[in-house]
């Protein structure tokens, strides 16, 4: 079982920057994602009880390499503003690598 | 028009379901119920409720004809960007609030409930009081224009101080091309597009072709509005615990603010020829504040400024003060004035 | 009243729909089917249910008055507390389950299943039999009460049994606070609340009041109840998997203390002057057990009983025997003793 | 009968509520709107339309009784076969597909679409004709059929294949233990269990037994339908983006196709004695593509297929087609050829 | 990019917990907590289907220093019947810090 | 707080696989497991945007030992026809262990 060591990088923020997210991440590096809901959340800038859009949060899960993840920490830093809600962490992982299906089949 | 003072009116609707199931709402709350109503459900509760407005208003204007309701319509535009500018003005010089603050606070006031909206259609509907159907056209209106105008209140507002200061501050820059997103959240927004949509749907089909799903959009809207007010009570209940931290500026604000716009609203409507009810409505719609399209918006376009001020105003003291007293007083003052 | 033997009931009662689409939700499950309903959609159907339970139930106590229903309101408490202390006899003394496992079990068979009670209703209606109206307050009485009764039982004969070892045991003591824990969650968990809730409002609003409701709550409401039926049977089917898991004690005790509650409940009912159709719907609320509040508070409370116990007796067994067989069987038994 | 020329017969129908919520749908999606129906609310919508479109064929096939049917039913089961067993020879050898990417697409047209089954009965109703009400009955037998002959053409394509090329190809063998998941994915997915399930009960029930259920399955089947149609444009919507990357070959198959078996579906519903409405249906059935019960069935069974291929042109091309031309033009067919 | 390590605590036990939960880490010293959906789950104590409330899960996510992370695990450990379906795991991680909005802002 | 380390595995696949993932974890000597549903997600097979069954993806946690860990992802590769979309990855944590609940209580 061949595997592969990346970084998991896990981003949990506020709904309604899903779009910025998504685009941010992909114009970073990331050559995929996992998004997830987030059912309620207590942080720094209070309660997220997710009944309002505004109050909802998501969470991302993105296997970067190191680079990347580091791009994407940076470009987030300097581009969003800092009231959003946002909370970001990394870890190492060894990543399972498939051989991919051969084309046309 | 069985009512005749102002205590009797609200007492009427005082006693009326869907008033009573959003007292409900905010009971459970308060009493720390684990009573919740799935995400999935409000979203599905939503969509009907714009749907049915929209469908209804679209074939009714089909009914008078565009032409017949344009003065109405200006008069509509009028008040959706003279709102939240006065509102803007109270909130930046009375109330002390930051620029940001006071844009998004003011957007949700120039903004509009379609849920309020919809409580006061069955209110005037039990005293067999007939709008104008078409007023939901205005609903359509009035959602995107209100915030449209709050963000664009921020980003003027912002511009002045900075040449004021000579300051070149690089976010404001930063955020000029800012106004197409802003244009098109508004627009898009899920509220605004089923309303819109909805609305076009009603237009093309007319009564004949909507009369299909009366049974569905028609009947039940009363019903599932109950439901709605339950969750909705759920909602403003978890605001009121943050009412103190608002400050009492912004209390005043959130009940005499649709009080002065409810009033301006019935006023206007009388004068542009609506009947006693569709003055109401008007100064319904005046009175309410957005709390689905707006938040959202703002937290997008004016992050700066904070959430919880906004939606504690709207959501946690004006809905639920036009729920109670303000529709009746709007109906009353209608009738005091426009009423033969 | 077109039925006249007790056959003759249950042909009738298997042959309607809401049986058989909780017949397809269990053979769904048999077969392995994905078929599944989404929690959003089980919420929503469950406070349906219980919002047009109870508005019709308040109104209806409205139009009686209080005063008129005072006897069969006392004959209610004392039958939700009777069942689960004789459930927690039998089963601690015959059945030899735990204390903790009696009394969660005991708990269950006094609350009440409200959607038993509005397949009981159709079923009736379906005769042409009508029951007093005011009835559905009953199920707002008795589902807290067996819970709380369930809970304290537990909490007494832990006490006692500690007396006789002469023991201190540190964990019962520690929860000596958990009562007012429990009674709020037996008030305030999703059923009571909306049932008090909706029932306070019907009383409110009186029959005029709701009567804008009735093409949601009203009319939909057989239908509605046919989907949750579907879901009750997926639900259900999935227990049945444990069902040889519990042992023959239990399987017979899920399937015999229904006949007996429920012929006490006829009894009862009719002796406080019930109709033939109240008798009926006092002995199905007796004779059914609760799968929505019981199971979570229990959780909470009596963590040491085994869910699977409770679960598989009272949705597994108990619930499908008065859905095919049980409704029939008390109303046969009604008309029989106080049938005309 | 109102409507007379073909062109008259597509502007009936792309006015009524139906198509333009699916307009809205997929505009809202142009648009990049957030627009999003609830998964729940998705899946609570398809179960109840299955429901009701299985209760009301069942107690209709009671009405007339089995034999009467047993004609249009053989056809059927023909149709459900020899659509995907010309589909994948069309795809095969005229567009050069893959075994794989062949069958798959096949069975998605061998079976059928219950939401344009649906649309189509209010196109007819909306101009009174009333088709055989126990049609209902065939997208039962249709759904199911198309996708197992699709799945069973692969096996025996690359069997045959295998054998051409002397090679022993071990995945295929591992796979010969899939017929069963196959056949049971099939018969107990979603769609079929509550469809078949639905039928049986509407046929053990009768008219009378369901009519208790009419104010919920019957009445509101044109509102509900018309937010399934939005949530179907949404789904739809972004299929378009991809209809480019699919190739001209199968964008023109996507529409062609469903016109051919139309016509067929239509003649053979006319010559086993169907009226002009059943044979209008036939013909929907015929030339309509399935999009909930084949893609899952497609992805489990033969993982080898692109998804974007069945996907785009059922989704994306045949059912838009179908919905705004196809629909009429069948029924025009009917008329000519066997309208009175 | 400034990174600061700290412990990943993730729990996942019954929703009727879900009150008691919170009250325990907040009051044992978490500033923060993510809560997801969990569908369905499988352990030593049986088969969570997440049908009926009684048999739904809930997942906690909790970004907190090595103590309090003990401190946690140890009052679960003390306060919560062992009859409870409950799952705890830790690992550490590297978590984003950003400057902080300046007040009144 | 006695912990215990074990392998944390992560599997992201396709919604049709949940009840073959099911059994093969099972079969290759996993204890239990937690599945949550995920919202939408992008990788080398596109955008899975949840809308139709065939679009949506689960995501399985697995608490295992090293060997079945690789035992899991040794028959995925096997078994798995590699048209389908999964991602999966692991890494270590340390587990609470709790003294379990005495029998009859
Ligand atoms: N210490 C923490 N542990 C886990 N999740 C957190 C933590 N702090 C914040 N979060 C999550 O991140 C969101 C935003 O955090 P914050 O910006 O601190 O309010 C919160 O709503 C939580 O969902
Ligand atoms: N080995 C495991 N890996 C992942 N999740 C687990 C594992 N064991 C238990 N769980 C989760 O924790 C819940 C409670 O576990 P248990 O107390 O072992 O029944 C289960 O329902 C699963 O959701
Ligand atoms: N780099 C990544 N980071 C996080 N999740 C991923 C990544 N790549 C793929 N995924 C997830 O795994 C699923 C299948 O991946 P793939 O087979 O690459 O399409 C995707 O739909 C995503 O949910
Ligand atoms: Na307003
Ligand atoms: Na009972
Ligand atoms: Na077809």
């Amino acid at each position: 079982m061949p595997m592969e060591k990346a970084i998991l990088l896990t981003i949990i923020t506020e709904r309604v920057m899903e779009p910025t997210l998504k685009e941010l991440v992909e114009r970073m590096g990331a050559q995929g994602y996992t998004i997830e809901d987030v059912a309620s959340g207590w942080g720094k800038h209070g309660n997220r009880t997710g009944e309002l859009e505004s109050d909802q949060s998501f969470k991302m899960l993105l296997i970067v390499s190191t680079p990347v993840a580091r791009r994407i920490l940076q470009e987030i830093e300097r581009s969003l503003q800092p009231e959003y809600a946002i909370t970001a962490f990394q870890h190492e992982v060894e990543v399972m690598t498939r051989v991919p299906a051969s084309p046309g089949s | 028009m069985v009512d005749h003072t102002l205590l009797d009116a609200i007492g009427h609707n005082l006693t009326a379901p869907m008033p009573l199931f959003f007292a409900l709402g905010i009971l459970a709350t308060l009493l720390r119920s684990e009573l919740k109503v799935p995400d999935a459900l409000y979203i599905g509760l939503t969509l009907y409720l714009l749907a049915a407005i929209g469908l209804h208003g679209g074939a009714e204007i089909r009914e008078v004809g565009i032409t017949a309701i344009w003065m109405p319509i200006v008069a509509c535009f009028l008040l959706g960007s003279m709102i939240p500018i006065a509102s803007y003005f109270i909130l930046r010089y009375m109330g002390k609030f930051s620029i940001h603050d006071s844009a998004a606070i003011a957007g949700h006031y120039g903004s509009v409930s379609a849920v309020t909206f919809a409580v006061a259609t069955q209110f005037l509907s039990s005293l067999q009081v007939k709008p104008e159907g078409y007023l939901s056209a205005f609903l359509a209106i009035l959602e995107p224009t209100g915030v449209v105008v709050g963000i664009l209140l921020a980003r003027i507002a912002l511009q002045v101080e900075t040449q004021q200061h000579g300051e070149s501050d690089g976010s404001v820059k930063n955020r000029a091309g800012w106004i197409r997103p802003v244009l098109h959240e508004a627009l898009t927004g899920t509220g605004s597009i089923i309303l819109l949509g909805a609305l076009v749907i009603g237009y093309i089909s007319g009564q004949d072709g909507i009369a299909v799903t009366k049974p569905f959009f028609g009947d039940l809207f009363k019903g599932v509005l109950c439901l709605f007010m339950l969750e909705m009570g759920l909602v403003a209940g978890r605001r009121l615990a943050e009412v103190r931290a608002v400050g009492a500026f912004l209390i005043a604000f959130a009940i005499c603010m649709p009080i002065i716009d409810g009033t301006i609203g019935v006023l206007v409507g009388g004068f542009v020829g609506l009947s006693v009810g569709g003055a109401t409505m008007l100064g319904v719609m005046a009175a309410s504040a957005s709390y689905i399209a707006a938040p959202a918006a703002m937290r997008i376009s004016i992050p700066e400024a904070n959430p919880s001020f906004y939606l504690t105003a709207s959501l946690g003291i004006t809905f639920p003060f036009n729920i109670a007293m303000g529709i009746p007083l709007y109906f009353w003052l209608a009738k005091l004035v426009f009423g033969s």
